[in-house]
């Protein structure tokens, strides 16, 4: 137990409440922003690991976790957007098969 | 040095590479600009190395760029040389491929698929290259097959007439006999002299001497049916005439000029094992011989103006081939010079005839008659003027009439077989005559007399990308004799010298008078009996004169029944044989395992399919689990430190 | 904590500053756009009717809250309050003068940073208002704001790279210390006039302002997403966006015009002051007087304009100030 | 611990409930509301763990751009409240799986961080100035760097593609 070991947990348990999350909802929205939320958890595991070891490359994994995020999120909703136009709902579920 | 040596070979493979990849889109005039000014640059380089050649005391530059395959004892490098032979080679297939390039622009405008055409046309001429600058037989047969691959991409080049694709196939199975014939012959050089490159095989045949004498027979015939194939000798070359079909360029280029002069070129690149192997030498006179006048016997009859050629072309490939096996090698290169020169302004000067008679049909729309029957024709000279000076000067080389280039090449052959051997002087000495004949025949039925059908009074002369090159070539045909002149004449024998180093030192001959002298007067009274014959040839349905002499005709007209006879002796027992195995041993045993396959790999692939369920969440679902059943490992085999 | 209530003191002042500054921000734009266009404006409650923001800011207190019955409660609520909440954090990194006491933050590394990420935030607000009230021309109003304000961001965005790249530091602090050479010249509207007009232009967008107030376009939205709300709330939007026409003016001051900076000023913080006063109070002129003359944008144009030409002109800028830097142009290094 | 760790522990509560609030809500724009609020704490969170950039950066990047897309995209399709349609057979043993494999991989995470952990903290803070950053980003990072444009190049392109009408 030290000063890291309490935002490690933290992450640790946004990481499964993301997790569950993603497993459970059948919007393909809140899957998505579950998916965030479980990126967002191990960003700050990364964060907490670099102030431990006192060097900045965790710091810099975080940047480039956030333009992955982004690009992912950019072509996620649009993906999301085109199956909306194609199926009128988002419910992943519905997605199970691939003709109409 | 090193690299100059592959430019020739590199500029056309680029200027093919760029219009297979942009020549759909830049369209077909500028793909032919592209790929004629990639081989007029590699002419540029071939006359370069010519002259570097010339300068080298050794008559010959070599360049190896690495080991190509490297197997316990054999060792094959990426080997190229430029010698005497090699260097000629390689100005008349980039000069003559030139000028059909430039003729082809002309020629095929208008055709959507041009830009494909002149990129096989630059592969062709990369190939050829390779096949002539190649160090090794291992290499050289390389460009063999690159060059077999061309010739039938082009032979079909108008694929959808079935005709003409089925003319590409039988021209490739036909080949692959020769190549079979070839392998084997490479395989027995490798086992006998554990190399395959020129320098040490020929350097080990000298050295055994008479020791090999029967394994170098084995070998050389083995080479020469590789040979007879590529070259069209007897009895492969069937699918020379058919390969007419092929756009009139590639007539040209590949079925008179260079490719089928492989064969001839091989034979005197490998002059060293031939001269050990007399036996062969024989065999290869008289095939070569027979070649000649069967063929010739052939055109005598023939309608297509390509077909007169495709038989003639047989018919001095015969000749070549005979020249080698009377040992007269230079004469043989000499001869094929010359006939590159003249055989391609023919073919040209026929396609230009051909383009001409197609005028009316493009002009007007209506379907014209056959624009390549000789019947139809008649009364061009008025039309076309260029086109007739220059057929009718290629015609006379062809002919042998002094002094044009034919007549220098052809008498020192049939001087050669004179002195060696009876039976090929007999054969040969026939054939000159039918090919006065069939010139004359040739010439008269097409540029004189009345002209016989619509297409033929309405044609036009071509375009001057197109008779460019036949003047060109004209000029050759006329002066391609004075490279090798008879002793007694200023700058004589200038070609033998020049090849002395790779065929070895041939003694000057003074020109046999008497010999000439005959054959001469027959050409000529051969040309005035074919004018006479014709002069009643009147109209498009006439019969031929040549008819009445009955059973002589039908096998000259029938081309020696040899396409029926190959399909009675050959093909039918192929079919039946083929049919049999499709029947019974097809559907009853190798059909019975690929459907038990099929079925096992159904039956396997429907159990499994349930595991696919089309639900993502359900696989992120299996994602964690596995997960966390990794962690569970690496906690409990106490990895994780 | 001994600094606690020297921070709470500084918290209170800037909130005081801020929100007076709004009040009278709405008295000048109403005297001076009238008087621009031959009005009076008001001038009933108190001398000039210096008190007319006093009175309607009772009027807005006392009305009823009315609440539309299908809206979503909670966010209807919350909206207001998420448009005030960057608006006002915009001042923590301003410096309004050159004594620490009136500079929260400005020395932060990461201040420009700061601004952006507020402004980002702030399309919350509006966006959520629009969608909470359960009206069309407020979901209509809100839309248009969300995305008006994440193009023109991007813009704004990189003019201020620029500013960072002559200066060396996303600090307030260091941006005004580099536009000291001693006159006029040093300011960075003369070294970066592209960035400049950038900035000018996309603030005036993301502060949704004429002539890209389409937001609240009254002709085809009647009131965008305010269009429900009144009372408070409505109090609350109209304060974020005279809070934020404030902040940005103070920015463009920070950021082009020298801050506090100015003749004399040397330490004394009163004469920074009023420099810094000064200056603000000219951008919002500006503003007021751009709102009175330019007619408002099409909306394929707005878009067009953002993305076709401000976002790329701001790139090559960004590219050539880069350049000129590196190549020690004078003037740049 | 002190007066910092006080801090964390009011906004880590809050930063779970944010996370097991945006995982129950039915409403789709509450999740992304209760979202927005965690990302806010993990920020503050950076600011705690000597990050100040990235906690800017998040705010930035996180909350300004990738979640008012999301309030966007769930604004513009309506898609806050779909029909929960009736959850199918075959799915469901998913839902008490989940929730059992996820606690299952909490309790592994936590035994690692109790047993595992090393604990060595480094003795001194390290300089994670924005300055500090660039340099390392256009230094030893300078690859990964230039890939991650190519990347959000490539995303650019993909959803302009993506969302383009026939």
């Amino acid at each position: 137990m030290n000063e890291t070991t309490p935002y490690i947990l933290l992450s640790a348990l946004l990481f499964s409440i993301g997790a569950v999350s993603v497993l459970t909802r059948r919007n393909a929205i809140m899957i998505f922003m579950s998916v965030e939320l479980m990126l967002n958890a191990a960003n700050l595991a990364f964060v907490a690991f670099a102030k431990q070891w006192g060097q900045l490359d965790g710091q810099l994994f975080v940047f480039f976790v956030m333009t992955v995020a982004a690009a992912e999120v950019a072509v996620g909703l649009a993906l999301i957007v085109a199956i909306f136009r194609a199926k009128k709902g988002t419910d992943v579920d519905d997605l199970s098969v691939m003709k109409n | 040095m090193q690299t100059l040596i592959l430019l020739p070979i590199l500029i056309p493979l680029a200027g093919m590479l760029v219009n297979a990849a942009f020549g759909g889109r830049i369209g077909g005039r500028a793909a032919g600009l592209i790929a004629t000014v990639a081989v007029a640059a590699s002419f540029g380089i071939s006359v370069v190395l010519f002259a570097q050649v010339a300068a080298t005391p050794a008559r010959a530059i070599g360049a190896d760029f690495g080991p190509w395959i490297r197997v316990s004892e054999l060792n094959v490098p990426y080997g190229f040389r430029v010698d005497a032979l090699s260097a000629t080679m390689m100005l008349i297939i980039t000069g003559i491929g030139g000028l059909i390039h430039l003729y082809s622009i002309g020629y095929m405008k208008g055709d959507p698929r041009t830009p494909r055409f002149f990129v096989y046309l630059n592969l062709f001429v990369a190939s050829m290259l390779t096949l002539v600058m190649a160090d090794s037989f291992l290499l050289m047969f390389v460009g063999w097959e690159l060059v077999g691959l061309c010739s039938y991409l082009l032979i079909g080049f108008w694929f959808t007439d079935i005709k003409n694709a089925e003319a590409g196939r039988k021209a490739f199975v036909v080949n692959r006999i020769g190549d079979v014939a070839f392998v084997l012959g490479l395989l027995l050089i490798f086992f006998t002299f554990g190399s395959l490159s020129y320098g040490e095989v020929f350097e080990k045949a000298e050295a055994m001497k008479g020791a090999a004498a029967g394994v170098l027979t084995v070998i050389t015939l083995l080479l020469f049916v590789g040979a007879a194939g590529k070259s069209a000798q007897l009895p492969l070359f069937v699918w020379l005439p058919d390969a007419m079909a092929g756009p009139t360029p590639v007539s040209a280029l590949i079925h008179a000029a260079t490719m089928v002069t492989a064969g001839i070129y091989m034979l005197i690149r490998s002059n060293v094992l031939l001269e050990h192997a007399p036996i062969a030498m024989q065999v290869i006179a008289i095939v070569g011989a027979l070649t000649a006048f069967v063929a010739g016997y052939a055109a005598l009859t023939q309608w297509d103006i390509k077909k007169v050629l495709a038989y003639s072309t047989i018919s001095q490939l015969g000749f070549m081939v005979a020249g080698v096996g009377v040992g007269a090698f230079v004469a043989s290169q000499f001869h094929l010079l010359t006939h590159a020169f003249f055989k391609a302004l023919l073919f040209l000067a026929a396609g230009s005839v051909i383009h001409g008679m197609e005028h009316r049909a493009h002009e007007t729309g209506q379907h014209g008659a056959d624009p390549q029957d000789m019947r139809n024709m008649g009364g061009l000279r008025a039309k076309m003027p260029l086109t007739t000076l220059t057929f009718i000067l290629g015609g006379l080389a062809l002919a042998g009439i002094p002094p044009l280039a034919g007549f220098w090449s052809k008498d020192e052959i049939i001087a050669a077989a004179a002195k060696d051997n009876p039976i090929a002087f007999a054969l040969l000495g026939l054939t000159a005559v039918f090919t006065a004949f069939y010139v004359g025949r040739q010439i008269f039925l097409v540029f004189f007399g009345k002209p016989r059908s619509a297409d033929a009074e309405h044609a036009v002369e071509s375009a001057p990308t197109m008779t460019i090159p036949l003047i060109a070539l004209a000029v050759f045909a006329v002066l391609g004799g004075l490279i090798n002149l008879p002793k007694g004449f200023p700058g004589e024998a200038w070609l033998g010298d020049w090849l002395a180093p790779v065929v070895g030192k041939e003694p000057h001959e003074p020109l046999n008078l008497a010999l000439a002298g005959v054959f001469v007067a027959l050409a000529v009274a051969a040309i005035a009996g074919a004018v006479g014959l014709y002069r009643r040839f009147a109209s498009a349905d006439s019969v031929d004169p040549l008819t009445r002499l009955g059973p002589l005709y039908a096998v000259s007209s029938r081309k020696w029944y040899l396409d029926e006879i190959y399909r009675a002796v050959i093909i039918k027992p192929f079919y039946m044989g083929a049919s049999f195995l499709a029947r019974i041993f097809e559907l009853g045993g190798i059909d019975g395992i690929v459907n038990g396959a099929g079925r096992l790999a159904t039956e396997m692939s429907e159990t499994l399919r349930e595991l696919q369920t089309g639900f993502a969440r359900t696989y992120g679902l299996v994602m964690l689990m596995g997960a966390v059943a990794i962690l569970v490992y690496f906690l409990v085999s106490g990895t994780a430190r | 904590m001994p600094n606690f209530l020297e921070i709470l003191l500084k918290a209170v002042m800037f909130l005081v500053l801020a929100l007076t500054g709004f009040a009278y921000m709405t008295w000048i734009e109403r005297r001076v756009i009238a008087r621009m266009q031959s009005r009076i404006g008001p001038n009933r409650v108190g001398p000039q009717g210096l008190l007319q923001p006093v009175a309607e800011g009772l009027k807005l207190i006392f009305k009823e809250s009315i609440t539309p019955a299908q809206a979503d409660r909670f966010v209807y609520f919350l909206a207001p309050m998420l448009a005030v909440i960057p608006a006002i954090s915009l001042f923590a990194v301003i410096p309004i003068s050159n004594n620490a006491f009136f500079n929260l933050a400005g020395g932060l590394d990461t201040a420009v940073l700061f601004v952006l990420a507020m402004l980002g935030t702030a399309v919350y607000g509006i966006a959520l208002a629009g969608w909470s009230s359960n009206n069309k021309y407020a979901s209509i109003g809100g839309l248009r704001a969300a995305a008006q304000v994440i193009s023109y961001e991007l813009a704004l965005s990189l003019s201020l790279v620029a500013v960072v790249l002559m200066a060396g530091s996303a600090s307030m602090n260091v941006i005004i210390e580099k536009q000291l050479p001693g006159n006029i010249l040093g300011w960075f509207i003369i070294r970066q006039p592209v960035a400049a007009a950038i900035f000018a232009i996309t603030a005036l967008a993301e502060l949704a302002r004429a002539p890209f107030d389409l937001v609240e376009a009254e002709q085809e939205l009647t009131a965008g997403y305010m269009t429900e709300y009144g009372g408070m709330k409505f109090a609350l939007f109209f304060m974020s966006e005279y809070v934020k026409m404030v902040a940005l003016s103070a920015l463009f001051t920070v950021f082009f015009l020298g801050g506090w900076s100015g003749p004399f000023v040397g330490d004394s913080w009163v004469l920074g002051l009023i420099y810094f006063s000064v200056k603000v109070l000219a951008c919002l002129l500006v503003m007021v007087w751009v709102r009175a003359t330019l007619p408002r944008f099409r909306y394929d144009k707005l878009m067009a304009l953002g993305w076709k030409k401000l976002l790329p002109i701001a790139l090559a800028n960004v590219v050539l100030t880069a350049l000129l830097i590196v190549l020690g142009v004078p003037g740049y290094k | 611990m002190g007066s910092e760790f006080i801090v964390f522990l009011a906004v880590a509560i809050v930063a779970i409930g944010a996370a097991v609030g945006m995982a129950l809500s039915r409403n789709a724009l509450y999740s992304a509301m209760f979202l927005i609020l965690n990302f806010a704490c993990v920020a503050v969170l950076y600011l705690l763990l000597n990050a100040p950039f990235l906690a800017v950066a998040q705010v930035t990047v996180y909350t300004g751009a990738i979640m008012v897309l999301f309030v966007f995209v769930i604004m513009v399709l309506g898609a806050e409240k779909l029909p929960a349609g009736e959850s199918r057979k075959e799915m469901a043993w998913q839902r008490p799986l989940a929730l059992g494999l996820g606690v299952l991989l909490l309790i592994q995470a936590a035994y690692v961080v109790f047993t595992r952990v090393v604990s060595s903290s480094a003795t001194k803070l390290i300089d994670s100035s924005p300055l500090a950053i660039g340099k390392a980003l256009f230094g030893p990072y300078l690859f990964p760097f230039e890939v991650a444009s190519i990347l959000l190049l490539a995303a650019m392109v993909g959803a302009v593609v993506l969302t383009r009408k026939e």
